[in-house]
């Protein structure tokens, strides 16, 4: 299990920079919204709550697709599927290392993206928090995705389609969270919400991966 | 026909699309069903000219 | 390595796509055996190994030894282009927990392109790594389809001598080809008389197979 | 009867046979209360005091939104029912059903915003219950998508069942988010126990029979839709085999 | 070279309907705005534009990477090189497809999801217009991109990366021609800047496509 | 479909991944001959054949036709597993503006097979689809990397026929292969003698070569 995370992450390090690339997409999200919604400081700082989740988001999902289809591609999953390592630990390792090259990241860079976005100094901390809570549970659902698009040549934005109703509840607490916070109201039941999705989503989609992945590989 | 007032044009409109889109649906659930039936029958004759379901 | 089971096959059926493509298969392989099947393009040895290999669901029969027992090895060799040659070895050694990788290396004559990035080797290269694989699994059951595509002579011969100090160490093998392996004592299974039939009435409910 | 003796009906064959005997009959009561009940709605109901004769959308927009509702929700039960005991004509069932489900959510969704024009001077609000709506009628596209991109027919079977499973539970969440996110301007439930909140009687009446009407069109539908999966299943096997044994 | 478009028009389809998802793309991004910042119409009307055009621009973004990686993986790239189609040719039509199913249906389904956005009446046509002229360009620029991050594997994010400034000028003049008409300004100038860009791109940059195309097969 | 003109190759070298491979060859392909490379795994035929077939410039020497004349295959077919047999093949023809595909389905007995999607073929029809797409290129020079991987016997023997036509007409081929191709009459060339040697004073300039 070591072994295949190690693996993923040198694959997502070599492959031209796995931790960066993530990052690189989220910042040009949140500096792309000033050139689309006009640089006013109010308008920004009400929504830079939300466009921090969305651009988020947004990095996950595109990096979804790279959870299996490369090994697919070349065999591996078809030689790892026939290993002794059981199916939900896979998909727990793969979930575990997109959140590390995807999630975690993001989380560091918040506070400087929340500069970029005049997000008010009291949201820093919230943000960060619901970030941390939330994205897991983004790359968890996401690996359900991309195990049941797995054998469909080219699935991303089927993937997308699929994953996007998926996101919904954690965008809402999350965003709401963050969004409180940035108001000074108090954000303990979004916060709880959030964290009860994320630890139930860690809890039980493995298995219904593991179940979707074991189909796909038939 | 009833009075409709100001509303007819709402009134009017969501139910024609309404009653366009359930339309769309039977008739194209209609002739798949004949189109498959046809093919299946053909294909079935196809391997038993004795036919038999 | 060793196991003192030996792989029978029973009657097993085979589908792919939905469609029945082998029936009626029984083989045995006792430890130490090798079995080559050979059969024309299409027939259906891709199918059958990836079913003996627990990769899809058998339509019928049995198979003697669970997964667990099989190494499989097709054209797709689950080699990543940005990794080395030693570093694709030693995960596959960790995943199945089987020590050293230097036999393999030593096997197939890799030693000298271990730190070579897998993506860099020529075909041949590639394949050899791709066997090598099977050293450092440490199960008895070889299941190999199409092995030595792309070997130039001397290499099919190093995959002759693993095969045989596989089998050697109580070992099977069950290899699809079409070319010579080199593998005389191995027996050889045509299958192309069990090329299943279309059933002759076939009732409505059996459309779905 | 015995609830054994209903697993037969799982038989394609004898599916087939069963449902097509009692079609017309379904079908021509479906056309009666559908007609009658749109008619009754359209034609003999005065206008509400305060809506105007905008109720009159109401006879379709809640028989299609609760189609909507409890269409995904016979989806849910067939999907559970293939993957418990792998009866083709119960997935086949959820894959006929997925696009009247949508139809009828696209119709509540349509209905509503051209309702939502007078009533609150918007096409569009962010209202929980529309919004809800809304994430429905996409869980409705990716799984009819997944059913489209997938070609073999077990696999896509075994696989839109697990989402149709994890999807429902998504959904009911995806409703409590959006209920905490945004009080909205939509009027609650009609079914409620509570008589004071309930629309009145006038109304009701050729409602419920709309209801009726939809639900029966629903049935007379995916009678139809399945049993044309089913025999585009056996002749996608039937090809098939053609193929390999000539 | 229309038997090459038919053919990725084809592929488009038969992958599980092309024309759909990006368009389904568009409609989650749009969706899930409001979700992130909040249900006020009126903060909403005031993003609409910029968010249109930010959803359209990523929906594209994301079908890039299918331009030419499928054509390369699986061979085809080598041997339409060495057929008789000129390479500047072949990424014209690559840039056309990739509009068709993309760009085109994105214009089409914008009354729609203004809609959702509460985008103001009057702003309606000139956020067609806007898109209308801007997503050729996207979609040629974007081939550009794709013809650079060919070999890569699993380029998707690098692709990302590398595009997404040269979209900057794209999406500024778009989503300001669109913003000036919500706000019932005279919208001339970014007009025609937009339109400069779109025929300068599509004049130009097919020949830059072409030869780094030929760099990467070599 | 004929070319009057032979493929001279002079003093080629050729290079991957910026080292070096093979250098120093020439060869002179007469219409209606065809050359069999042969050598050990990662010699460079590989890189060879890219290089004449056009697809990567030669480090030095000179190739007498250019790359309009070549139709190269290679392990990636460039089939459309979306796309059935027929319109794999179509399309192919309509890029070279060539005309009917049914020699070709015919050639490789393809037609069985027509509406089969390009996915569902097993290893060795794949295979065969991919050579078909040479009768539609209408090149005179075929240049192929390991064309018979995968093929049975009598897919084999096809190939070998379907090398005869196109030399019958005039055409060339260039082949590089391990196993038999039954084309006797082919001449050989083996290229292990031209493997690149070092360099021996590596000047500073050269080393970016
Ligand atoms: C896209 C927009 C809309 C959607 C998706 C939607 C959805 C629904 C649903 C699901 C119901 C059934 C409730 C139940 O019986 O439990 C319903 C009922 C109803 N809707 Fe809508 N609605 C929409 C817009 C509107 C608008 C704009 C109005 C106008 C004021 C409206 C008025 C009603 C009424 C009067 C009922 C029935 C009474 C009730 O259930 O309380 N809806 N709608
Ligand atoms: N989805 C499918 N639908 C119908 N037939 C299929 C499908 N997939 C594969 N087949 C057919 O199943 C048969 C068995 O294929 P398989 O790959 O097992 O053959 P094989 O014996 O390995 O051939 P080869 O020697 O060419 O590798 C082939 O005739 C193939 O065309
Ligand atoms: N990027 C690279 N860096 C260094 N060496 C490389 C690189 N790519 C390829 N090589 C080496 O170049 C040599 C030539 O490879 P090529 O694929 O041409 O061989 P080949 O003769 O076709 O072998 P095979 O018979 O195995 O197909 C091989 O030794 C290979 O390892
Ligand atoms: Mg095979
Ligand atoms: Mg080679």
């Amino acid at each position: 299990m070591i072994a295949l995370l190690t693996r993923d992450l040198r694959l997502a390090i070599r492959a031209g920079g796995g931790f960066g690339l993530g990052l690189a997409f989220f910042l040009i999200v949140v500096v792309l919204v000033p050139f689309g919604v006009g640089p006013e400081t109010g308008l920004l700082a009400k929504i830079a709550p939300g466009i921090l989740w969305l651009g988020a988001l947004l990095a996950c999902l595109l990096s979804l697709d790279r959870i299996f289809a490369l090994d697919w591609e070349d065999g591996s999953l078809d030689l790892l599927a026939t290993s002794p390592l059981p199916m939900e630990g896979i998909v727990t390792i793969k979930a575990l290392a997109h959140w590390i090259t995807t999630g975690l990241p993001l989380v560091l860079a918040t506070p400087l993206f929340g500069l970029l976005l005049s997000l008010p100094s009291g949201a820093y901390g919230p943000m960060i928090l619901s970030l941390l809570i939330g994205t897991p549970a983004l790359s968890v659902i996401g690996t359900f995705g991309a195990a049941l698009t797995v054998g469909l040549k080219r699935g991303g934005l089927l993937l997308s389609l699929l994953v996007l109703p998926l996101y919904v509840p954690t965008l809402i607490f999350g965003a709401e969270m963050a969004r409180r916070a940035a108001e000074g109201l108090d954000g303990t039941t979004p916060a709880l919400m959030l964290a009860g999705i994320s630890f139930g989503a860690m809890a039980l989609l493995p298995f219904a991966s593991a179940a979707v992945l074991r189909i796909n590989l038939r | 026909m009833p009075e409709l007032g100001k509303y007819a044009e709402a009134v009017l409109s969501s139910y024609a699309i309404s009653l366009g889109l359930i339309a769309v649906l039977i008739v194209a659930s209609i002739i798949r069903s004949r189109r498959v039936k046809a093919q299946l029958e053909e294909v079935e004759t196809r391997r038993k000219p004795n036919g038999q379901v | 390595m060793t196991s003192a089971l030996a792989l029978s096959v029973t009657d097993l059926a085979v589908a792919r796509g939905g469609i029945p493509v082998l029936e009626g298969l029984s083989f045995d392989i006792a430890p130490g055996q090798a079995l080559i099947l050979r059969g024309p393009n299409g027939i259906g040895k891709t199918t059958l190994l990836r079913t003996v290999a627990g990769l899809q669901p058998a339509l019928k029969g049995k198979i003697g030894l669970d997964r667990e027992a099989m190494a499989y090895a097709a054209h797709a060799d689950g080699l990543k282009s940005t990794l080395t040659v030693e570093e694709n070895l030693t995960f596959w050694s960790s995943v199945f927990g089987t020590g050293s990788i230097e036999p393999a290396l030593e096997g197939f004559n890799l030693a000298h392109l271990r730190g070579r990035a897998g993506g860099s080797l020529s075909a041949g290269q590639k394949r050899r790594l791709g066997l090598a694989r099977l050293l450092v699994t440490g199960r008895p059951v070889w299941v190999l389809d199409e092995p030595t595509v792309s070997l130039d002579v001397a290499s099919v011969a190093l995959f002759a001598q693993a095969v045989r100090g596989h089998l050697a160490g109580g070992g099977m093998a069950l290899i699809a080809t079409h070319i010579d392996l080199g593998l005389d004592e191995a027996e050889i299974l045509d299958v192309g008389p069990f090329k299943a039939k279309p059933p002759e009435n076939d009732h409505f409910d059996e459309v779905f197979l | 009867m015995n609830l054994n003796a209903l697993w037969e009906y799982a038989n394609p064959l004898k599916f087939m046979r069963t449902t097509e005997r009692v079609l017309p009959y379904v079908t021509a009561l479906a056309v009666v209360f559908f007609v009658g009940g749109l008619v009754w709605g359209f034609f003999f109901t005065p206008d509400d005091y305060r809506q105007g004769s905008t109720v009159k959308i109401f006879y379709i927009h809640v028989p299609a939104a609760m189609m909507a509702i409890n269409i995904w929700a016979m989806m849910l039960i067939t999907s559970l029912v293939w993957i418990v005991r792998r009866h083709h004509v119960s997935a086949l069932a959820a894959r006929a059903a997925a696009p009247i489900g949508a139809t009828m959510t696209l119709i509540a969704l349509i209905t509503g915003a051209i309702w939502g024009q007078p009533m609150w001077g918007t096409w569009w609000a962010w209202d929980p219950r529309l919004t809800s709506f809304l994430i429905l009628f996409l869980f409705y596209l990716g799984y009819m998508a997944l059913w489209a991109a997938i070609e073999n027919d077990d696999t896509a079977a075994d696989l839109t069942s697990v989402l149709c499973l994890v999807g429902s539970v998504f959904a009911i969440l995806s409703r409590y988010a959006v209920n905490f996110w945004n009080q909205g301007l939509h009027q609650g439930a009609s079914l409620s126990l509570d008589k004071e909140e309930n629309v009145a009687d006038v109304f009701w009446y050729p409602a419920l029979v709309c209801i009726a009407g939809f639900m029966l069109l629903f049935v007379a539908l995916v009678i139809i839709r399945t049993n044309t999966e089913i025999r585009a299943r056996r002749m996608r096997a039937l090809l098939a085999r053609e193929r390999l044994g000539a």
